[in-house]
């Protein structure tokens, strides 16, 4: 996955220009509820910042009052969607903790500070036709940009989505109309009853690559729920991992994931791993 | 002053003893283990107007660090327990001297080690290499011949390890103090006597904290180092004590997060500080730091940076040194 | 957990070796020196729903305290330089006892000292004393006998108190440990050794600011003692460590300030808690930390607080005693 | 000054039923520009808070984010006016520090954690006819309540006012008709150029006391304007002391001023203190 790193993107795409630093500050313009207690989140942010940005990046976020040191720490967030004409960044967060809390607060006008784009992305090979994207919870973020990119390359889409109960599922006209969307809850309350992970296999066959992004007990079920129908490693299963980060960009190597490479920075040589090359 | 056009001097020499020097354009570092090895944050920020920045601690062996979780955020802190993962001396030194050759800022290297041997031993490695301009020793470490009492808690300990290195190296010697010690001038006398060309100060205060849905401790290694605003006035006390008795230059650090800090721990008596959890949460501040300090020292006429230099200190500083025992303060 | 009715139970003895015993309705006390004499929040808070309060620190003679400013914000956190103003042992005998004797809280007496003797003075007169539950020696002062080096930091000393204070009192003792220690648990076996009958801890960590537009130190005392979340960490791993190498109740404090933090000291190994800066911010805090425990209790079926005391700790727990050592932790 | 302390109201006026707990939660419900860049906030609190209240006390304010502790300590913040029928307090906030900026920020609709009324208050004394206010730039929020309770009381009242620049000072709309007000600017302005305490001067022999708020410096250029035309300790002078509190209730011990009694807390023995009594 190097060709994903960071470096590689040091040059906006389009320009000859180096971006001369991630540091910027955005403007809120629009908060809506979503998900339930979700809200997508519209900043307005300078054109460059957008240009070029794919499915997997993700943002630092400074989730705090500018005069207060608590929470200390940036959390990361993934790009939901964008809208390049207006150089718009859309994040979906779910209020957990405090960073999300005050973030879900945020009124258009309000000021926010963040790094990046950060991180590697999800890669659809250049002979992929049909993609299995599977979500969880507000893991859904990066896949719902996913399949706008797929849906634009003219591949065949399954969206599999799992949530708790029916207000956690992303409302089906979020996504492409083309999109195949098949939805799990865990208590029957709408679609399959049980993980969104059985419903996986079915689709093994069909699928040249999948694409994941939940909890890491959700790849863990996916794993083995898919493994029987796999065929070595085909198709390729790529799940972004959730760290908690420091830095965003490789220099405190608080947020490594094991793999058969070692100890990686997860914010630069992830958040998207190969499935097969994580140590669990 | 006068009407006259001028510009802050905003220079300093780290190793005033030392032939081969320690001269930084400014007083602002980039603090071990928060910038990699001066290379991550090229994207961000302009990494050559830096004073100096300090690699990552270097061990004589490899080490893939500590398990995971490796950071937890605490109130106007975190905690890290990342367990020293880096390439060891001699992956370090296949890849980054040359690296750093291509740079004009100074790059320090920082290194661990459980023994003296160790620690000279890698000091006797660098000192051969180009583009290193000098050496942080990191004596918070547990020293293996003591059954794991850490060199930087005893005088002794840590000035056997200052000079074991400065006998194995002519590159400048910045040795960082433990805020663990319980009397943290004794330790800083002691390095001082040693041979040590400047003293920087402080590294982490060990804490922990406890997953309590799981009801563990929430990191992988149970304790780890506390930095950030949380502890800076924990160590703007070390440094000002440690100022007073001490001749050789002191970086000080611990929680600087804009001009006032910076200025806070200068007016205590540090020549040059550091920033290293500020960059992760404010990556621009570094560089910002300098451009506001010129402003400042323009704005207050203050031409050279040793002018302010421990301004906070009494007239006799040294009588200062037990202010912090008599008076106690931690039973008001 | 079957379903038949019960109420959790939150009574704790923190003097279990002593025939006297300290027995708390629940594991909640507020901290010494941030809640006067028991009198000052009546209006604020139900003070008899305390598990127990700990008076201002008593001295020998009458204090007027430090000049002023003697409280500075800092970040998460605040620094003080009270200077221990107190009306002094015996002002305080006129008064106190008297007025304690209408409530039906525990009151424990906070005491501090410069010399060993005057710790076995003070803890004479209080012996004969009615309404007082038990003595909370504060060793974080400066040994007069010994230039001022704090009894706190060392464990010869603190154990010389503990005991000067056991063969003048049969009250329950309590020694309050100093963070300032080099290894805290040395110092805690040696005041379990000499007769503490329970180890509080943390006091306040050292430190200090600078007031950068005047160039000097902000506290009138130059250094004050730092508390709040800002040292939580700190707290959390000394509680820890002392509670893996202690038979005797240990009760944690610093920066509790929500139900998550007291569990957290629980946790660690703390049978009782304590309240100090989290009250000035939050009055109610403490009466909800109580509240709110039954309430947790209740609900992860918890009858009793022993349960949970040191669930995070290892199984073999007194294995840990050096991990923040081995581990080093402020270093990584 | 004993009768003013703290435990003389355990007891609302007019009810037997004791406060439970001077600890609650006001709404804001309106913040409005003045005197340059401070604002009146208003907030909404329980009747009984307002009940009674008098001028010099000061109520405890969270300033800061519920779920962040920095700024940790509450600031104190004298009451400005009243609205007794609406159960309505008034602050005046100068953004000065991370705390009254906080503050300031506030919208209507947004919950405030306060503590009191704590602190002492201003006594006017029951045989006094002529009195005399002086205030500083933001020391001005209790004297304006003073105002209003010694027009209430149908005495003659003389307010004078000092500000660095005319955006500094009251605008005489906020003061009751029959109020005497007079204004000084450091820079000459609007009004007497240079020191609102050199005014006083002309008053002494006229006023039966004299009431002051704000700044240190101002009381100690006070004391030497007025000195020789005072005959002994007449007028008295009462003066609020401004002190960093952290617990607002004589429990700590950090807020202390060094008078002839000794140290005492100027939470509960003050904020008003005799300025003969202060040891400067
Ligand atoms: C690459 C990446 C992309 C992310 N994208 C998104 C996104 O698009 N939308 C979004 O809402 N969040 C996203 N997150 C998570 C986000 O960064 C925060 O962790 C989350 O918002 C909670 O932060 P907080 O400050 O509210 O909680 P904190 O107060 O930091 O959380 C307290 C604890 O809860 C744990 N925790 C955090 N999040 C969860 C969770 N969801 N479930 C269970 N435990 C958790 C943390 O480990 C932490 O110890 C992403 C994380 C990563 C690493
Ligand atoms: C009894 C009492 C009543 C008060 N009433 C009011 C009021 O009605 N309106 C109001 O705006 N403020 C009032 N204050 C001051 C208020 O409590 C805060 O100190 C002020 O708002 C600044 O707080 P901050 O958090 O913004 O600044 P901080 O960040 O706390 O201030 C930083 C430093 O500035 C100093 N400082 C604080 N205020 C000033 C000032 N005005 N001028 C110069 N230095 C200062 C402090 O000592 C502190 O060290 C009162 C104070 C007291 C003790
Ligand atoms: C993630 C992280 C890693 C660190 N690694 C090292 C290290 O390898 N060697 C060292 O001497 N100090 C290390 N430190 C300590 C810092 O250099 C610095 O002394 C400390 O963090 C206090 O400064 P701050 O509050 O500005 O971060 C590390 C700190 C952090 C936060
Ligand atoms: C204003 C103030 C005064 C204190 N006075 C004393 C004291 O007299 N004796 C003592 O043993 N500890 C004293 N302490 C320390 C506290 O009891 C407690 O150990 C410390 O503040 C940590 O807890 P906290 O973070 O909850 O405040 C004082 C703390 C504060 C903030
Ligand atoms: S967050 Fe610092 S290395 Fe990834
Ligand atoms: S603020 Fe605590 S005694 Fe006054």
């Amino acid at each position: 996955m190097s060709q994903r790193q960071l470096g590689g993107d040091l040059t906006v795409a389009g320009t000859s220009a180096p971006v001369r630093s991630r540091e910027f500050v955005g403007e809120v313009v629009g908060i809506e509820p979503i998900m339930g207690d979700a809200a997508v989140l519209s900043v307005d942010v300078p054109m460059t910042v957008v240009h070029g940005l794919r499915s997997g990046r993700f943002f630092e976020i400074t989730c705090r009052d500018e005069v207060a040191f608590d929470p200390l720490l940036r959390r990361p967030y993934s790009v939901y969607r964008i809208d390049a004409e207006r150089g718009r960044l859309l994040f979906l967060v779910r209020p957990f903790g405090r960073g999300s809390a005050w973030l879900s607060r945020r009124r258009p006008g309000d000021r926010l500070a963040l790094l990046g784009p950060l991180g590697n992305t999800y890669d659809i090979g250049p002979t992929s036709q049909n993609v299995l994207l599977i979500a969880g919870g507000v893991g859904v973020a990066p896949m719902v940009m996913l399949a706008d990119e797929a849906i634009g390359r003219g591949l065949n889409v399954t969206f599999l989505m799992g949530a708790t109960t029916v207000p956690g599922l992303l409302p089906a006209t979020e996504l492409p109309d083309r999109v195949e969307y098949v939805v799990a809850t865990d208590d029957g309350s709408k679609g399959y009853h049980g993980f969104v992970t059985d419903l996986a296999a079915d689709y093994v066959r069909w699928a040249d690559q999948i694409f994941a992004c939940g909890p890491e007990s959700m790849y863990l079920e996916l794993r083995t729920a898919i493994g029987p129908h796999r065929i070595g490693r085909r198709p390729t299963v790529q799940v972004s991992m959730e760290r908690e980060m420091a830095c965003g960009l490789g220099a405190c190597l608080g947020c490594v994931v094991e793999t058969r490479h070692g100890m990686v920075a997860s914010c630069i040589q992830g958040p998207v791993f190969d499935l097969d090359e994580i140590i669990w | 002053m006068s009407d006259e056009l001028w510009t802050p001097d905003l220079t300093v020499d780290l190793a005033p003893n030392n032939p081969r020097e320690l001269r930084l354009a400014n007083p602002v570092i980039a603090a071990s283990g928060c910038f990699g090895y001066g290379q991550e944050y090229a994207g961000v920020i302009d990494v050559e107007r830096l004073g100096a920045f300090v690699s990552k601690g270097i061990t004589p062996e490899p080490r893939g660090g500590n398990s995971m979780p490796r950071i937890k955020e605490t109130p106007a802190g975190m905690l890290n327990a990342i367990g020293l993962q880096n390439p060891g001396i001699r992956g370090f030194i296949r890849k980054y001297p040359k690296l750093w050759a291509r740079m004009s800022v100074p790059a320090i290297v920082n290194i661990s080690a459980e023994t003296v041997d160790d620690y000279a031993m890698m000091a006797a490695l660098l000192d051969e290499q180009p583009a290193i301009a000098g050496i942080e020793i990191n004596v918070s470490c547990p020293n293996i011949a003591r059954g794991g009492y850490c060199f930087g808690w005893d005088p002794e300990m840590s000035a056997d390890v200052t000079r074991a290195v400065g006998a194995a190296t002519t590159l400048p010697l910045i040795v960082k103090l433990s805020p663990g010690a319980v009397d943290v001038v004794a330790v800083a006398e002691a390095v001082e006597a040693a041979g040590a060309d400047a003293i920087s100060l402080i590294n982490t205060l060990v804490g922990m904290t406890i997953d309590v849905h799981r009801r563990r401790p929430t990191l992988g290694n149970v304790t780890g180092g506390l930095s950030g605003p949380a502890i800076r006035p924990i160590a703007v006390r070390m440094v000002y004590q440690v100022a007073a008795a001490v001749r050789v230059p002191v970086i000080g650090m611990g929680g600087i997060m804009a001009l006032d800090d910076l200025l806070e721990f200068v007016m205590a008596g540090a020549s040059a500080i550091q920033v290293g959890t500020g960059i992760f949460v404010d990556p621009g501040l570094p560089i910002r730091l300098i451009d506001e300090l010129t402003e400042w020292m323009t704005r207050h006429g203050v031409r050279r940076l040793d002018e302010i230099v421990g301004a906070a200190q009494p007239a006799a500083a040294r009588q200062f040194r037990f202010a912090g025992v008599e008076t106690a303060g931690d039973s008001a």
